[in-house]
């Protein structure tokens, strides 16, 4: 009786568990679906009935959001993300990297000051930032963008792998330096490769980050063939002619490449996460 | 900036590049614009244009980024009125008057349609692209309610309530983004108040005391329950694509929209749908001729570097050629006198233009006309006050408020 | 050779300090010198007037309301975000989850891997009141008197906006708990059975405890998160309808760049800032007064 | 009371490895049962299903007269020590005794009763108020035990408590859990890898490999008769030497593992293989390094002697590990701390025939 | 060749603490020498600083003839095998072999040939291509050698090399470094807080405590005639016991540690102890346990004999440790497998004088 009891309980409570996820996972996935479905119609279509399927699936619309400068946007968003991703894995790895291994007292400024970077919101440096940018002369050119995403991401990824280096066995590194390795060629051939699970969080992270920031993008590009998704799907929504469907379209394409990255990166992503952990 | 490094062509002759800014990223515009400078290109060798886009909504924010920085545009598109007027007063738009005044270029335009760049007896800009406020209807639920075109204010209400009654949506209204509610204000303030508006808009004054601002809106809040549900809710465009689907009899609408409608209505809607100017208001002070809407244009940096090839390619840009061009390709009209025939364009657009041309005097776009900060709480208080959350008179006492405000920081 | 060691540590360091000091510390400062002026975007010129933008936002409604919207945000965050976030990390690592726990998580991660702007546009449909996805629904199950023009009614536009944010960033928080909840040693649990724990209480009793440092975590990211908030907002509604929803974001952004106002917008920055800090000095404390 | 009875206990698990087959085994109540054997034999599958947290695949398990093959862990009255003990890190030492007992509903003047007293008996009662993490790991391992003794369970599993320790504090422990077993009086059942833990601390052991039990008997005697060679080899240290040869007849009956070395035996292991016609065939001969001593100058014909070349020599202090090479297999004898052999040097081996173990080549079962 | 010399040399960390006081000591050519304490006692120190890894806040440190106090490590000819063995977890076994030899540009074919050979030598050629984290803990063990041994270096620094493998396996590994060591004939240091490492591997034994050489010796002398109590009571396992009695004078001298244990002691100590003016004085006995055996009936008056309880049994196989309490002192007693007595009984004990250890109360330093 006992037995029988126990297991229907178990039985009934994963019923019930799944249940719960699946309608979970549909209010998350349900509007995912529904964006692709109407990203197939034509504007009436839309606007007579959103909820049912497409009569002719309209690919068009994703060849004309295509075409309509979204290809642009997107490799600009490739090249930007590319550069600022590796930039900020790199530096970020190796400021971690002194951070933990450095013995003087300057390391604790340092790392206060990635903490206070951790806490400041972009906004706040905005005004400042752009007169800068401005004055630099760097403001509407890539790097108006890269070098700012670095900045502002540099302390999370510092001390996301900073909590990954300071379980990094000093051993490694001790047994490079007795084969001849001097300290930057330690940190390439042996710190780096070893770390790639914390890199690739990191990298998630980050380009999670800058394939959608969008007040920088915004505020210091102006020149169209310099935007970046998130700035030019906004720019698809002019005030007097929208073409609904086809900025749907737009969506999807500019969301893909991060669903389909983060996926395949998913393992380690999840793996670099438990090593370094996001713990002070 | 990098761009005015002065290159040397095999004449010797030094070419200059200037930068150029508009808000139309999107097409078939862009290619227009790209088309329109590799043709002054070709004509002037020794200037090479830099084209630069934005478009429209970020484009208000993102002008006052630009003029910030070191490397303005040479020549950018800019909205006539208080909008322009600051940069005017900061020294970033160039003063045009002594070019216009020689060789009849100011006398090249429908004077009307130039007025509004002028500010102090200078002039600072030219029209590119002519523009105002009517409305649109559907003849078919016109009939379906036995509604007539109205031509006074009465008439619109009573027209109101007679497709009210039919069950039909008398006015389509997308007014998510408030400029489109200042587009009825800006109207009926001017039939209503008259030349005192003039004084109120201008912020070293800002004197919204006249009666007539809370008449107006009381007179506003009469037509209110005409429009679609949810109207704060709603684009311009959503409400536009809502009436052309005939869920709904009028739309108030720009006359740049018109072009638009035509290229994505049915031919069946097409001959559907008929326009009427905006009713006259009886008892109203205002002249009730003039006609809402400003045309659009561009200006020439004050801080440009070659003032010379800039003032060349604005007066190209809209120019006679440019003009017909636009109109044929865009159905955009310019300001240049005589640019098309009655029949080269599309009837609708050309009649329309010509409403504009006619009229006596166009009066500001609320939002381009107001100070930023005054025309802000204004919009809101508006949007409120469709949602019966204030009154008028509470709305024109936050406005002159802040008006005050602005006043003394001037 | 010590020595030269110590150097080269430094170099390490030496970029990613530059970076962030002249791209993220000095912009700062030089804001703060800022909001002691009146000045706009598009002038170098500069009039100094003291503390008064402070006077003047004090007394400003606006920016009220946008402290207010912050201040819902990051309230309502930290319930679904961290408190819902949990539930749904202990479920999913719980046993009963079995192998398809790695699906479901990455369905719930997804949205918050694709861009503001994207979920900004796709909930803008979501909210559309004429073919929205949300007010059609609703009438497909006969809810017609649930329908809203969610985002033109300025009692309701803001948590609309609110709700997105959850959609998107449950799925965020719940990754980071969850990598928590991995660390802890199955033992515990196994032990914790054996002393009679129930699956409740488990959870309350072994898994919170023991996540508690990372919910912390989480729950400043949370907090400051809803601080920087900004995109959401700006593609949304820009505020309004009559900025009820106004963040301090696109306050700061909209006295910046619309009303001409960078002293003005200046001064809301170093709002925002206090508030950040002082609330993850607060959290520090606190995780440090755990600690001991 | 709190005997145990396993019947033909199995485990499969969900990938279909077989980690557990037919374990049947009687436990009596008050026992102190090992269970050793190589890793991966399946010791902690077995323990856990013991205490429930493993499903049994099938067979039955009793705890006392109840069948608890489906009864939820809490409900077989049983505690377990975990090998890294498994302390709640957020709870004060107080706490970790405590918790179980408050799960239960026990009044709390009861509890702090029962935690106290245990503290005491383990000599933790100073440490109550401290958090896991500032203890040591034999202070830690102490609360872990006392965290089982409050809830006064029937049996005691234990799955290698002491392989965290270091050496020195392994020693300490075992002994003190030996103690605990005495004073407790309940039945306990222990995991262990290492067999010197369960030569010292089982009443009865029972040596496992691949899942199945070898043997199940009381140490010396798993030590004296080993069933088998995997047996043999397992318990003691340094393990049994194992060597091939040749049963042979001549007048005797030898065994001969190489020219140089023929080993004697006595008459009745003699008659033994005579009987069992080993003779000719190849047998394993199993010598604990114990009984392979330094020949003297001259002893008695029970002991055959032989030479070999010293490759390692490690002194021990109180004697002294010889090691050889024989046929190719590395031979460790137990040499006198004062032996004067030396790496590289011949020595001279001497090995009494009656300490010899013979297996049969075939099955590896014990001839004697 | 490479036999170094230390001087003087300590060890100041950056926050004050002074780890290695004054260490001095000359290794000839091809010792093996182990550095032994308990933890924290700076062996690890010592290591490093001989490897470059840290920095010699005093001292000189010579290998051969050249001062080496600032040679980087990679130039002072040594290889430094790591407790967790630092594999490069990215490489194979190959390329961790290889990785220093490329970093010097030695030909490719050069490095193969090495790397080969190391790899036979340690049996493990036919691991090279896989990585280590496929590898067992015994199978790592070797590859770190086998990077030590490529580099073909002088001095071969080992630091607790077997303590992460499991008991059996660190058996095995020690005959395997021993035997490597005579293979190689370099110099070793090899660092254990593992007594029994110490004893069975080194040739001499250098014995710390607090970042203090306690005793430089060869093991066996450092079992037999240790210096003070703390050597006495480190070296040997298990641990020597250790008592505390009044050297009392009436015909002979005896010590007297109760009133039912006097032990007796040969003539030549009993000497000692009077001329230096013990008599009366309170001295510490040291015993090891395979020095307290059960009493036979009649054993001649060399021994003393005395009667305890027995509190633990542990059955060892070969032997069995008896577990009694003299003075509140646990006391550790080496009786035979076959003993009788049993957990409870009283047992009789027996000491012979000449085995005695006699320390200085006062500066815990050995009298004989
Ligand atoms: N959850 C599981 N699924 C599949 N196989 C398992 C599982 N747990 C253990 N095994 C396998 O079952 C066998 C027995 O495992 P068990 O943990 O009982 O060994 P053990 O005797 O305790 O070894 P050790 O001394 O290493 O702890 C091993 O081969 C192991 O790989
Ligand atoms: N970087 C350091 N800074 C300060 N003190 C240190 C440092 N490294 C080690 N110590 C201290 O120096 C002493 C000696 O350390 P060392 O590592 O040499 O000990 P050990 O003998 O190797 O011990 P173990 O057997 O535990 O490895 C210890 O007390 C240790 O705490
Ligand atoms: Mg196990
Ligand atoms: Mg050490």
């Amino acid at each position: 009786m006992i037995v029988m009891n126990n297991k229907t309980t178990k039985t009934l409570l994963k019923t019930l568990l799944y249940l719960f996820f699946i309608v979970l996972a549909t209010m998350v996935i349900y509007p995912l679906i529904w964006i692709i479905i109407n990203s197939l119609k034509t504007n009436s279509e839309l606007f007579t009935n959103s909820l049912a399927l497409p009569k002719n699936p309209v690919w068009s619309n994703y060849i004309k959001a295509w075409k309509l400068g979204l290809s642009t946007y997107f490799l600009n968003s490739l090249l930007v993300g590319a550069v600022s991703v590796t930039a900020t894995v790199f530096l970020g790895a190796a400021c971690a990297y002194g951070v933990v291994r450095s013995q003087s007292k300057f390391k604790d400024i340092v790392f206060y000051m990635i903490l206070g970077g951790l806490l400041l919101s972009p906004q706040v440096a905005l005004i400042s930032l752009y007169k800068i940018i401005d004055k630099i002369g760097l403001y509407n050119t890539y790097w108006a963008m890269i070098i700012p995403y670095i900045a502002f991401k540099l302390p999370f990824a510092v001390f996301l792998m900073r909590s990954y280096f300071l379980g990094f066995p000093k051993e490694l590194e001790e047994s490079a330096y007795i084969d001849g390795c001097s300290s930057i060629q330690t940190f390439f051939r042996i710190v780096l490769p070893i770390s790639k699970p914390i890199l690739a969080s990191t990298a998630i992270m980050t380009a999670i980050f800058v394939w959608n920031e969008f007040l920088f993008a915004l505020v210091f590009i102006e020149d169209k063939m310099k935007m970046t998704i998130p700035v030019g799907l906004s720019n698809f929504r002019d005030a007097l002619v929208t073409d609904w469907t086809v900025m749907l379209a737009g969506i999807v394409i500019g969301s893909l490449p991060m669903i389909i990255f983060y996926l395949l990166m998913q393992k380690n992503f999840i793996k670099g996460l438990t090593a370094g952990g996001i713990k002070g | 900036g990098g761009n005015d490094t002065p290159e040397v062509k095999d004449e010797g002759e030094e070419v200059v590049t200037i930068k150029f800014l508009h808000r139309w990223p999107q097409e078939p515009y862009n290619t227009f614009f790209e088309e329109v400078v590799s043709d002054f290109e070709a004509d002037n060798p020794n200037i090479k244009v830099d084209m630069q886009s934005i478009s429209n909504d970020p484009f208000k924010e993102k002008i006052k980024v630009v003029l910030g920085t070191d490397d303005a545009p040479d020549v950018f598109f800019t909205w006539p009125g208080e909008f322009t007027n600051r940069f005017i007063r900061a020294g970033k738009v160039y003063d045009l008057t002594e070019e216009m005044n020689s060789n009849g270029w100011k006398e090249s335009y429908v004077y009307s349609q130039l007025e509004p760049f002028v500010l102090d007896e200078k002039i600072y800009g030219a029209p590119f692209r002519v523009d105002g406020k009517i409305f649109v209807y559907n003849k078919e639920l016109f009939e379906q309610a036995g509604a007539q075109v109205p031509s006074t204010w009465d008439e619109f209400l009573t027209t109101c309530q007679k497709l009210e009654e039919a069950n039909i949506v008398p006015i389509a209204f997308g007014n998510q983004s408030p400029w489109a509610v200042s587009h009825y204000i800006g109207t009926i303030n001017q039939k209503i108040i008259g030349e005192n508006i003039y004084k109120a808009y201008d912020p070293a004054v800002g004197d919204f005391s006249d009666p007539g601002f809370v008449k107006a809106l009381e007179e506003f809040e009469k037509m209110v329950p005409y429009f679609n549900a949810n109207a704060n809710a709603i684009k311009h465009d959503e409400a536009r694509n809502n009436w052309m689907a005939g869920k709904a009899a009028m739309m108030y609408v720009e006359i740049v929209e018109i072009p638009e409608i035509e290229s994505v209505c049915t031919d069946e809607f097409r001959d559907n749908y008929g326009v009427f100017n905006f009713p006259i208001i009886e008892d109203g002070k205002g002249n009730q001729s003039y006609l809402t809407g400003y045309p659009e244009g561009f200006v020439v940096s004050g801080t440009t570097k070659h003032p010379k090839e800039a003032v060349a390619f604005l007066k190209y840009l809209t120019g006679k050629e440019v003009g017909k061009k636009e109109a044929l390709e865009l159905g955009y009209i310019n300001g240049a006198k005589n640019v098309v025939e009655k029949g080269e364009i599309a009837d609708v657009v050309y009649d329309n233009t010509q409403i504009v041309f006619e009229a006596e005097r166009m009066v500001n776009w609320l939002d381009s006309g107001l100070h930023a900060k005054v025309c802000n709480v204004y919009l809101a208080e508006l949007q409120k006050l469709m949602d019966g959350m204030t009154t008028p008179e509470e709305v024109m006492q936050k406005v002159q408020e802040k008006a005050t405000e602005v006043k003394d920081e001037f | 050779m010590k020595r030269l060691k110590q150097k080269n540590y430094l170099i390490y360091m030496l970029p990613a300090i530059i970076l962030i000091s002249v791209f993220v510390y000095i912009p700062i400062i030089q804001n703060f010198y800022y909001s002691l002026f009146r000045m706009n975007s598009y002038t170098d010129e500069m009039v100094f007037v003291g503390l008064s933008n402070y006077k003047k936002i004090f007394a400003d409604e606006i920016f009220y309301i946008s402290l207010k919207n912050n201040i819902y945000y990051a309230v309502i965050s930290i319930v679904c975000q961290v408190g819902f976030g949990t539930v749904l990390a202990i479920l999913l690592e719980s046993k009963l989850a079995g192998k398809l726990r790695v699906f479901f998580r990455n369905i719930y991660f997804l949205p918050s891997v694709i861009s503001v702007t994207a979920v900004g546009l796709l909930w803008y449909f979501i909210y559309n009141p004429n073919m929205g996805m949300l007010n059609s629904l609703l009438i497909k199950m006969g809810l017609e008197n649930f329908t809203h023009a969610w985002l033109g009614e300025p009692n309701i536009a803001i948590f609309a906006i609110i709700a997105m944010s959850q959609w998107q960033y449950v799925g965020y928080i719940m990754i980071l708990i969850i990598v928590a909840i991995q660390k802890i040693p199955i033992e515990l649990y196994e032990s914790a059975q054996i002393d009679g724990a129930n699956g409740l209480q488990k959870a309350l009793k072994i898994t919170i405890p023991n996540i508690k440092e990372t919910l912390l975590v989480t729950s400043v990211i949370t907090v400051i998160g809803s601080f920087k908030l900004f995109t959401e907002v700006y593609v949304m509604t820009s505020g309004g309808p009559y900025n009820s929803t106004q963040v301090l974001g696109t306050y700061l952004y909209n006295t910046a760049f619309m009303y001409d106002e960078m002293g003005y917008a200046a001064a809301i920055a170093v709002i925002i800032f206090v508030i950040t800090f002082s609330v993850s000095i607060l959290q520090i404390k606190i995780s440090n007064s755990g600690k001991e | 009371m709190a005997n145990l009875s396993l019947k033909s206990i199995k485990k499969v698990y969900a990938n279909g490895f077989e980690a557990v087959k037919d374990f049947t085994m009687e436990i009596e109540d008050k026992e102190f049962i090992v269970l050793v054997g190589p890793s991966g034999c399946g010791k902690t599958t077995t323990l856990r299903m013991i205490a429930g947290l493993e499903e049994i695949t099938s067979g039955e398990l009793y705890i006392g007269d109840n069948l608890v093959n489906d009864v939820a862990p809490k409900n077989r009255d049983i505690a377990m020590v975990f090998q890294n003990y498994a302390l709640y890190p957020h709870m004060t030492v107080y706490d970790n005794m405590a918790f179980g007992l408050k799960l239960k509903k026990i009044p709390k003047d009861e509890i702090d009763k029962k935690v106290k007293n245990a503290a005491k008996i383990l000599e933790i009662d100073n440490l109550l108020n401290r958090k896991p993490k500032v203890l040591s790991g034999g202070q830690r391992q102490r609360v872990a035990l006392g965290r089982a003794i409050v809830r006064n369970p029937k049996v005691f599993l234990m799955d290698e408590p002491l392989s965290n320790l270091d050496a020195k504090l392994r020693v300490q422990m075992r002994t003190e859990i030996a103690k605990l077993h005495k004073r407790l009086n309940t039945t306990f059942i222990y995991v262990t890898h290492d067999q010197t833990e369960a030569m010292t601390m089982g009443s009865r052991i029972v040596i496992m490999k691949d899942g199945v039990i070898q043997q199940i008997d009381k140490p010396q005697n798993a030590y004296d008769n080993p069933v088998n060679v995997f047996v043999a080899g397992f318990i003691g240290s340094p393990q049994m030497n194992f060597l091939e040869g040749k049963v042979e007849k001549n007048n005797d009956i030898r065994i001969k593992v190489s020219e140089k070395v023929i080993l004697s035996l006595p008459e009745e292991k003699q008659n033994i293989l005579n009987e069992n016609g080993y003779v000719g065939k190849d047998v394993i001969i199993g010598i604990r390094p114990s009984h392979i001593k330094e020949a003297k100058e001259n002893c008695d014909n029970s002991y055959s002697v032989f030479e070999s070349t010293v490759e390692v020599k490690e002194l021990m202090g109180a004697e002294t590990y010889i090691y050889t090479t024989i046929n190719d297999r590395q031979i460790i004898a137990k040499f006198k701390a004062n032996t004067e052999v030396d790496f590289g040097d011949t020595a001279k081996f001497m090995v009494k025939g009656s300490k010899l173990h013979i297996f049969d080549k075939e099955t590896e079962l014990t001839i004697f």
